[in-house]
């Protein structure tokens, strides 16, 4: 394809923006539209996983001490449990520190505890583990082996919570995996449809330009310019649509957060593929036929 | 011989369903050869030329354009084969949603011509059809005399080695039928080839050319006017053809 | 007077831009009559036409067909203006998606006539253009000239008072050109008003009837053929066309 | 309208989406995957609603009473707060129910209550209030009211929670509105204008009916046929759809539930006349011009 071909080509993709101007509006907002449905999704999405994330991150193991250990002994223990390979910090938390932090769990009821002569909670060591670790199994075999030491009362990790979290997660990652290929799909779908029908709008067009001897590549090139153009545009919209929803939002859910810059960007990105892609591949029936 | 024709078609057979279109035609057009196609509504005229810029295949026997083979054609090779021939469709085939100058250009686009070449071109030609004051309307603002001219100047532009023209001047008057028949000998003597269907047999007449009669798919008769002339000579036929229209031109009988 | 005519156009101005496809015309047709419209390409007469079946309406003037005044005209009742005039579009305006027979039966549908009645008048008129055999196909699968036909027993097929016909033969050989002009004449005997478009001067010599001649949108002349005239304008012109094709057709040389 | 007229535009209509198979199942499936989203919307927040009036219909308001309290003066409060117009349901708990129930609460830290010598928890009333009487504005009324009876402790009923719950409920409302404008005016907005491009690709069509004399109920009588059809059988297939989704997330949510027949039925009916309507608004625009 020579040079003036292709500027050519590329000043009547916008040409035949201007005389469309119709249908590629109707297009473009079409597409944003479904792109903006899909965006909310990815959001939602995104900031589940964040949140799942964060309170994988926030998960701690509770190793309780029996009264009686000496202050050298937890220190030296203290020591051990840091060195280990699986963890990432260890806190001690002493029977005073327990009650205080009972106390405000508590909260309109702690004045029960009022009742108490003796501090019933034990020391503990609070233990965070490094992210590669915070396996099921391999917390499992953590905590036995934390268990073993002499002079420890109970491991607790919230082996309850933590099946009844994971059980949960699993749910809500299976539904939304599933509402997740609709959403994309649909997308994918009604995008390249709307393309499709703007390709059947100008099918005498393009037989007339067969006729005159186009080549395959001359025909496609302004449709496909055009379709990443719409496919840009449209995401951009529904980006920007999209902040919108978002800082009305954060007013009620304060720890909602926007896509990051790169995520957004690859967001625009695939939808510029997209528009070409369904541009490139409505033609090719076509040209075909 | 193979090089003088620049169509070539054998035994073309062509059918729709069961119903014959085009029953075992043969024609031959040379090199620079202008021949009418006539026969009434219906005949095949169209379904040849279709056949012979390759927007349909044969049913059954050849077709040859220039350098391209139906038999053994390579389909993405066609748009080459498009380039070398002309074709004023008989509904005018125009773009809608382009201005006439955009029409006409198009034909050079696709070749990759430069846009000062184009430009300077496109407006020669629209000016001899008289349409160079419409070059900025769109098709469906013009009368349908003026469609068919842009039409034909969109055929034209590239000075093509063949031209097929369907019908060409059906919504033309007089006047404007005989300026344009001059314009494509004066193309057909640059050397193209003219193969022109048409109901106007004054036409035919006045311009007396290779007459090709087509009637129920079949060649009915293929003559030169006012000569007796065996149809397989074509070398006496060009000569004659020639000789004719030079006289034309030079007693400028036409007006 | 008023009552005789059909057809009534009265000062009647038409511009696109500030170009004039119109200028000042005066027109009226009487009810039966069959009259001729000639000009040059881009002389208005589709132009005319469009206006006397109200798809534009005048910029100055007035156009009166049938009970129908385009200057006080109700728009939504247009379709029944539309019921009463038949049209054959220049360029055909047929149904792409719908066959034959539905294309001339639609005339019918929209009055809401009973199916049988429709099925025995299509099928009657499009015996007699020539095209019952292809009732079943679609318009994209039929010639030119067939095309024509489908387009001329539509708008025929309601026996409408008025008939406007642009370039009706535009596309099809002398042969079935004479058989349709014999069809619409016998419409005419029937007291449908006749309004037809054409380049075919020849046609307008061998059936003389009143002529009226366009030119730049200027009414030229406005006359019956074959009577008195000065010699200098188109006359002589005509005379001798018709003559050549009289003397083409009687040799049979065409054959 | 003549009978036979009627008919033969019926027949016409579904003539028609023979003829264009193609542009039908195109705008369809178009159809049904933008219903699909906008019913899995609907599903949501029904479901969420749903959730959110059980929550109000468990709210109790805990009234504590001293210890000292008589067992006879007790039943005669019983008696007394039962007959109240708010009130639709009592339920006196012990102090040794309390003490019970506490320890369910602290699960596997209940251990820490063996500490205890003394039974620190009062006896109580758990009160349900009628639905009409859950406003923030009328609970704290009634508390006031049964505050101020002889022996009465303190009257509890989660002031914090309800606050924050009714706050994050006003969020999550604005939120699920917000989208559910989104999605519904997309939902339309995309249906419509698949409509309208296919009267665009019929436009042809449509004039040359004007020119041989139909009238605009002519011309479009077929049309909102069709449109209703499509809108019908695209939002079967999204209902189908998303009982389909329904069934695969009821396994991680039993909670879950589907719409109710009448919903369904209304979703169903409202998307014919989205379908007609469509055909019409894009004809009527269309006719003028
Ligand atoms: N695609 C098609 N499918 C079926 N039949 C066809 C098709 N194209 C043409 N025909 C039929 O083949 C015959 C020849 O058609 P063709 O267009 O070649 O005629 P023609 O000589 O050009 O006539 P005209 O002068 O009226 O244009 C006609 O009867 C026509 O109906
Ligand atoms: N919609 C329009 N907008 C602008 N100009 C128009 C429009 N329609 C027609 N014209 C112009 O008006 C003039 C008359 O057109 P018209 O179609 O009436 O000619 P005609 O006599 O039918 O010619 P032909 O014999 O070529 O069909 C032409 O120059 C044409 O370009
Ligand atoms: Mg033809
Ligand atoms: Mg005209």
């Amino acid at each position: 394809m020579s040079v003036h071909q292709l500027l050519y080509l590329i000043k009547e993709s916008f040409r035949t923006i201007k005389r469309h101007k119709g249908v590629t509006a109707i297009s473009i907002i079409i597409m944003s539209l479904t792109l903006l449905i899909l965006a909310v999704f990815l959001l939602v999405t995104d900031n589940m996983l964040m949140f799942m994330s964060q309170a994988r991150e926030e998960m701690r193991i509770y190793v309780y001490l029996e009264d009686s250990l000496d202050r050298s002994v937890i220190e030296d223990y203290h020591r051990r449990i840091l060195s280990m390979l699986e963890v990432e910090q260890v806190v001690f938390i002493s029977k005073e520190e327990a009650l205080l932090e009972f106390r405000e769990e508590l909260g309109e009821e702690s004045d029960l505890l009022d009742a108490l002569d003796t501090n019933p909670l034990p020391a503990s060591f609070r233990i965070a583990l490094k992210s590669a670790y915070k396996d099921k199994n391999k917390i499992e075999l953590f905590a036995s082996k934390v268990g073993g030491l002499e002079g420890v009362e109970e491991v607790r990790y919230g082996k309850d919570f933590l099946e009844k979290f994971s059980t949960i997660m699993k749910g809500f990652l299976y539904v939304d995996a599933f509402i997740g290929i609709v959403v994309i799909l649909s997308t994918i779908f009604i995008i390249s449809n709307a393309v499709r029908l703007s390709v059947v709008s100008r099918k005498r067009s393009i037989e007339i330009l067969k006729l005159v001897g186009a080549t395959n590549r001359f025909i496609t090139t302004p449709f496909i310019f055009e379709g990443a153009l719409q496919g840009g545009i449209a995401s951009f919209i529904a980006m920007a649509m999209l902040f919108f929803i978002f800082l009305v939002g954060v007013k009620f859910l304060p720890e909602l957060s926007f896509f990051s810059p790169e995520k957004a960007f690859a967001f625009i990105l695939l939808c510029v593929l997209i528009g070409s892609a369904g541009s490139f591949t409505a033609l090719r029936r076509f040209l075909r036929a | 011989m193979e090089e003088r024709n620049v169509i070539g078609v054998y035994h073309l057979t062509k059918k729709y369903g069961d119903q014959y279109a085009l029953k075992d035609v043969n024609l031959q057009v040379g090199n620079g050869e202008f021949v009418f196609l006539v026969g009434p509504s219906g005949a095949g005229k169209s379904t040849l030329l279709r056949l012979i810029y390759m927007d349909e295949f044969p049913t059954d026997g050849q077709v040859v354009a220039g350098s391209f083979v139906s038999t053994t054609v390579d389909r993405k090779k066609i748009p080459y084969l498009r380039r070398k021939i002309g074709v004023i469709f008989q509904d005018f085939k125009l773009l809608e949603d382009r201005d006439v100058f955009e029409n006409v250009a198009i034909a050079m686009r696709v070749t990759g011509e430069k846009s000062y070449e184009i430009k300077k071109l496109v407006i020669h030609i629209l000016t001899q059809v008289g349409l160079y004051h419409k070059r900025n309307d769109l098709p469906r603002k013009l009368s349908g005399g003026e469609q068919q001219r842009v039409a034909i100047a969109r055929a034209i532009v590239n000075r093509p080695a063949i031209l097929l023209a369907d019908e060409p001047t059906g919504n033309l008057d007089p006047d404007v039928t005989e300026e344009i028949l001059r314009l494509l000998f004066r193309i057909n003597s640059g050397g193209t080839a003219v193969l022109m269907a048409t109901h106007n047999l004054s036409l035919v007449e006045n311009f007396g050319q290779r007459i090709v009669h087509l009637k129920d798919g079949i060649i009915h008769e293929d003559r030169l006017t006012g000569l007796g002339g065996n149809p397989s000579d074509k070398l006496s036929e060009y000569r004659w053809n020639r000789k004719r229209l030079d006289k034309q031109e030079t007693t400028g009988e036409l007006r």
